[in-house]
């Protein structure tokens, strides 16, 4: 047990974020529902943010933003020391993720309600009845 | 399908973890992913920009170039939604609500249009009704929630937050303002086209920065060509920048936010919805 | 920083986002998925990603949020799993 | 100081901002702004081939920041290629299709005009970009676009031919993000050359190794590798002709170059074929891809669908060429990304004449089609020699590389799929020139229909059609040219 503890604390965020991706893909793949498929697709992307974040974290270290740099001029006159910021670099990386995936989201939303005005249905089994139902394609 | 998504999922999840084996325990200040650009960029950004914000920093001038194309993605996610959506055919049927008996009419014919004002009110054919206490809130909120969300475009250099974040919030006090009265409200207030412009010129005034510093003689988006035409410190000369690529973000991202919730909520006939 | 306080929130995360995709009720999902997000924004705060979390906030637990609830609104709320 | 590489991109992105504005003022503007935009994309695309080809690799600095720090663009003679390819066809599409744009989104033509020149910016920054992650925002707006373009083609069955297309592009597009995670935590750098760099020290790592795997799945998800090409034919054939007929030829083959990109520019090739030594699996991977495409498209009954089966046969081809492992397979593959994206895109051009006026493409209405519209029957059988391989035109050159190149890597059964793949295509397309001209129109179509009168397809779509059909000819004969200054220097 002493031994196992710091083991799961050193990577608990890496494992964690593996199981929420799964969910996110199973959801995606096995469920009926289409806007149950997107909450699925949603989860896995945040599922890879929190990685990322999780890359970006640093012991011992604070928020990305240079304290007592307001002056402007004098900022550099107090020197930086990179172990006290957390790396920036992934959260950069993750606004634009989080960005595109809500456009994502609200265009899969937007097809969504063009399917269901169209099918009067969500669920992909009907939807393949009524596809068969249209008869074949022209 | 359940059968074959739980295999898929199995090995994915099978080999990521495969994959963690070797990685740094977390946290680790030592680890490669944080010692080779992470140190450039918390050590020199602050000289070389003047934003203390290191995420504003690297996001909208490092990588301003992603960035851009971000705000693209905005933008075309809410032309998108129009293009699927939007239809411009009026709707048959009207309700309406007389004021003084609360009694409520279905229109059926077309052509006949009742006069809204004093004695007859338009209503929703999902009928919502009106909430005094919940539109006098929200009648209160609406401006403070639009000051911060400039607050929040304004001051991304130094707090967290920036463009994106304040064109979403200024976006969500008006998706707030049709929540709480009713669609038609803010259709009537902020007309389509407007919207469709402002997303339109939000991405445009991003782009177009870019373009005057390639016109300056720069790079693209290389923002320390500007001096000779922003009046102001020609220190701050990059931070200047990196605020007006973040208005363009802001303006954009709003309108496209609203395009999206209009259309989705009222199957783009922009009539009536929650 | 406190590790059993972060456990514990993301057991709450995974907890939010198993029960998202199995309750029988779109509208559940909908705030289940905003509540999703906005604990998975308080688990990057506390990671000091700062600007991420507060783009979660308004995104996640906001905009997206209130998107689904729109869609639903226009489709229905039934679902069969 | 000039700016060619970042105009390339930055012309049609400029030129879909300024229609999106036009949508709302002026709607007949758009067009002009649209062809303006990659007027001057293709011509900067052509200065900058010019100067790879005379100066060699042109890096361009965006916003001014040194390489690991800031975006780069690096250009070298396969992007210089492949730029001046995706510019010119988007141009040439862009002129052939004014008329069936009006003709088939009616009052959304401005909007139209916008994606598209959105969705042709993303291609191009995907094929320029010497970052990572800037890869994968501009994947993603190629990927929005296109979701949207597949929706509002065919109205019953596109919306959901698109949101199947948008799960299989996202989980795509996320084990792409993931596997640049991965590699970003060994090497804490997004810049594909400065990852190179630091990756040559690290080579036995597992996570490394996992980066690679996701990283290729992503991209053949992307790139609709066999056992994840469902998306494909249905996102393809729903989608309105103007937009089948650029995304069609461009969207695979732009994937395939990114494979070769990360291929030889990231991971390289010490690492790929001697460290992991996946070469057999991922040739056998392309067979079976070249196979399957091959007899699916047999069975096809709509002319459109046949053919979107017939993209994902090819992608075998490339896929496994490159993945053969020597310079011949190689070569064979870069020039079948040129030769089959002019071939596929002649062939769309020729069925977006005939969607024109027959509205429908199923094969059984093509009756009798030589005899009415006789120069895009033309055009059509041209393409549809060089699909198949036959000498003068470019389609035999590159299969010849790949042929080669599979006997000297000893992947026989390669071989044996790439002939007996040329086989089903003749079959395949001989059948169509009998229906198109042996049956004449009358008989087929009885009492439903009143005799229609079908003619040729307007003169500017015309135009283009014969003029791409001919280059299919041209550019065959100058392939030994095309090997010799741009693939095998850049091969060196």
């Amino acid at each position: 047990m002493t031994d196992l503890l710091p083991l799961i604390v050193a990577k608990y965020n890496y494992w964690l974020y593996v199981i929420l991706m799964m969910i996110g893909l199973y959801a995606m793949i096995a469920k009926n529902n289409l806007i149950k498929k997107l909450v699925g697709m949603n989860i896995f992307q945040t599922a890879i943010i929190l990685f990322y974040v999780s890359i970006g974290y640093k012991r011992d270290a604070t928020i990305p933003i240079i304290q007592n740099a307001h002056g402007g001029h004098d900022a550099h006159n107090a020197v930086i020391h990179a172990a006290d910021y957390i790396n920036p670099l992934p959260h950069v990386l993750m606004l634009t993720a989080i960005v595109v995936s809500v456009a994502t989201f609200g265009v899969a939303m937007a097809l969504a309600v063009r399917i269901y005005q169209r099918y009067q249905t969500l669920e992909e089994d009907e939807l393949r009845m009524r596809l068969v139902d249209i008869g074949p394609e022209k | 399908m359940k059968f074959l998504g739980f295999i898929v999922v199995c090995l994915t999840g099978t080999l990521l973890l495969y994959g963690t084996g070797e990685f740094p325990d977390w946290g680790d200040p030592d680890s490669p992913a944080s010692i080779h650009l992470s140190n450039y960029y918390i050590e020199k950004a602050v000289e070389e920009t003047q934003v203390p914000n290191l995420v504003t920093a690297v996001l909208a001038d490092y990588r301003g170039f992603d960035t851009m194309f971000e705000t693209a993605v905005v933008f075309c996610a809410g032309l998108a939604c129009f293009l699927l959506l939007r239809d411009f055919r009026e709707k048959k049927e009207r309700f309406y609500r007389h004021t003084p008996t609360r009694v409520i009419l279905h229109v059926k014919d077309s052509k006949k249009v009742l006069k809204t004002g004093k004695e007859f009110e338009h209503m929703d054919k999902d009928w919502v009704p009106s909430d005094l206490i919940i539109r006098t809130v929200c009648r209160i909120l609406i401006p403070f929630i639009q000051i911060y969300a400039l607050y929040v475009v304004a001051h991304g250099d130094f707090s967290p937050g920036g463009g994106f974040q304040g064109g979403v919030i200024f976006g969500s006090s008006l998706i707030l303002l049709a929540i709480s009265y009713d669609l038609k409200t803010l259709v009537r207030r902020i007309k389509e086209k407007v919207l469709g412009i402002y997303a339109a010129l939000g991405v445009l005034i991003y782009v177009g920065i870019g373009a005057i510093c390639m016109a300056m003689g720069g790079n693209f988006l290389d923002y320390s060509k500007l001096v000779p035409i922003v009046p102001g410190d020609p220190h701050h000369i990059r931070a200047l920048g990196m605020l007006g690529v973040e208005i363009g973000v802001g303006i954009a991202v709003t309108a496209a936010m609203v395009i999206i919730y209009i259309n989705i909520v009222s199957e783009g006939k922009h009539d009536e919805g929650l | 920083m406190h590790w059993p306080i972060d456990l514990i929130v993301l057991t709450f995360v995974i907890f939010c986002a198993i029960a998202a995709i199995s309750v029988k009720d779109l509208l559940g999902t909908a705030i289940l998925f905003g509540a999703y997000s906005f604990v998975m924004c308080l688990l990057w705060a506390v990671m000091g990603a700062v600007d991420v979390a507060f783009t979660e906030a308004s995104v996640g637990a906001g905009v997206s949020t209130v998107f689904f609830v729109a869609a639903v609104f226009r489709t229905s709320r039934r679902t069969k799993d | 100081m000039d700016h060619y590489p970042a105009l390339i991109v930055i012309a049609p992105l400029l030129a879909a901002l300024l229609a999106g504005l036009a949508v709302w003022i002026k709607e007949r503007l758009s067009y002009s702004i649209a062809l303006m935009g990659l007027g001057i994309s293709t011509f900067s695309a052509f200065k900058v081939l010019m100067q790879v080809i005379n100066f060699g690799t042109i890096q361009y600095k965006m916003a001014g920041w040194a390489p690991p720090m800031g975006i780069e663009y690096r250009i070298d003679l396969l992007n210089a290629m492949v730029l001046l390819l995706i510019s010119s066809i988007a141009f040439l599409n862009l002129l052939a299709s004014c008329k069936s744009v009006t003709q088939e989104t009616s009052d959304r033509a401005g909007s139209f005009y916008t994606i598209y020149l959105l969705f042709v910016t993303g291609l191009l920054g995907v094929s320029a970009t010497g970052d990572l992650f800037n890869l994968y925002v501009l994947i993603e707006i190629t990927s929005l676009t296109s979701y949207a373009m597949v929706a509002l083609g065919d109205r019953n069955r596109g919306p959901l031919a698109s949101l199947n297309y948008v799960f299989i592009g996202v989980i795509g597009a996320s084990f792409y993000l993931l596997g640049v995670g991965y590699l970003y935590l060994k090497t804490g750098s997004l810049n594909m050359v400065d990852v190179a760099n630091i990756l040559s020290g690290i080579q036995g790592s597992s996570t490394v190794l996992v980066a690679f795997i996701l990283i290729m799945i992503g991209i053949w998800i992307k790139m609709a590798l066999f056992p994840m090409h469902i998306w494909l034919p249905n996102a393809y054939s729903y989608s309105p002709v103007a937009f089948a007929r650029v995304v069609a030829p461009l969207m695979t083959k732009v994937m395939v170059y990114v494979m070769i990109r990360l291929m030889i520019t990231v991971f390289g090739f010490d690492y790929i074929f001697e460290t992991l030594n996946l070469s057999d699996a991922v040739v056998w991977l392309g067979t079976i891809a070249i196979l399957a495409g091959a007899v699916m498209a047999l069975s096809q009954t709509n002319l459109k669908k046949m053919l979107t089966y017939i993209i994902v046969c090819e992608i075998g081809y490339m896929v496994g060429g490159a993945w053969l492992g020597n310079e011949l397979g190689m070569t064979g593959a870069i020039l079948h990304i040129f030769n089959d994206a002019l071939m596929t895109f002649a062939l769309f051009l020729a069925v977006g004449n005939m969607v024109y006026k027959l509205k429908t493409v199923e094969l059984t209405d093509l009756k009798g089609l030589f005899g009415k519209m006789p120069w895009t029957m033309a055009g059509f059988v041209l393409a549809a020699f060089s699909i198949i391989g036959v000498p003068p035109t470019c389609g035999f050159f590159s299969k010849w590389y790949l042929i080669l190149g599979a006997f000297e890597a000893g992947a026989y059964h390669f071989a044996a799929a790439l002939i007996i793949s040329s086989l089903i295509c003749a079959v395949l397309f001989f059948k169509v020139f009998e229906i198109c001209f042996f049956e004449s129109m009358a008989h087929g179509h009885g009492d439903s229909h009143p005799p229609v009168e079908i003619r040729e397809a307007p003169i500017s779509m015309l135009i283009v059609s014969g003029f791409v059909s001919l280059s299919l000819i041209i550019v065959g004969l100058y392939s030994g040219t095309i090997v010799n200054t741009i693939i095998l220097p850049f091969l060196k």
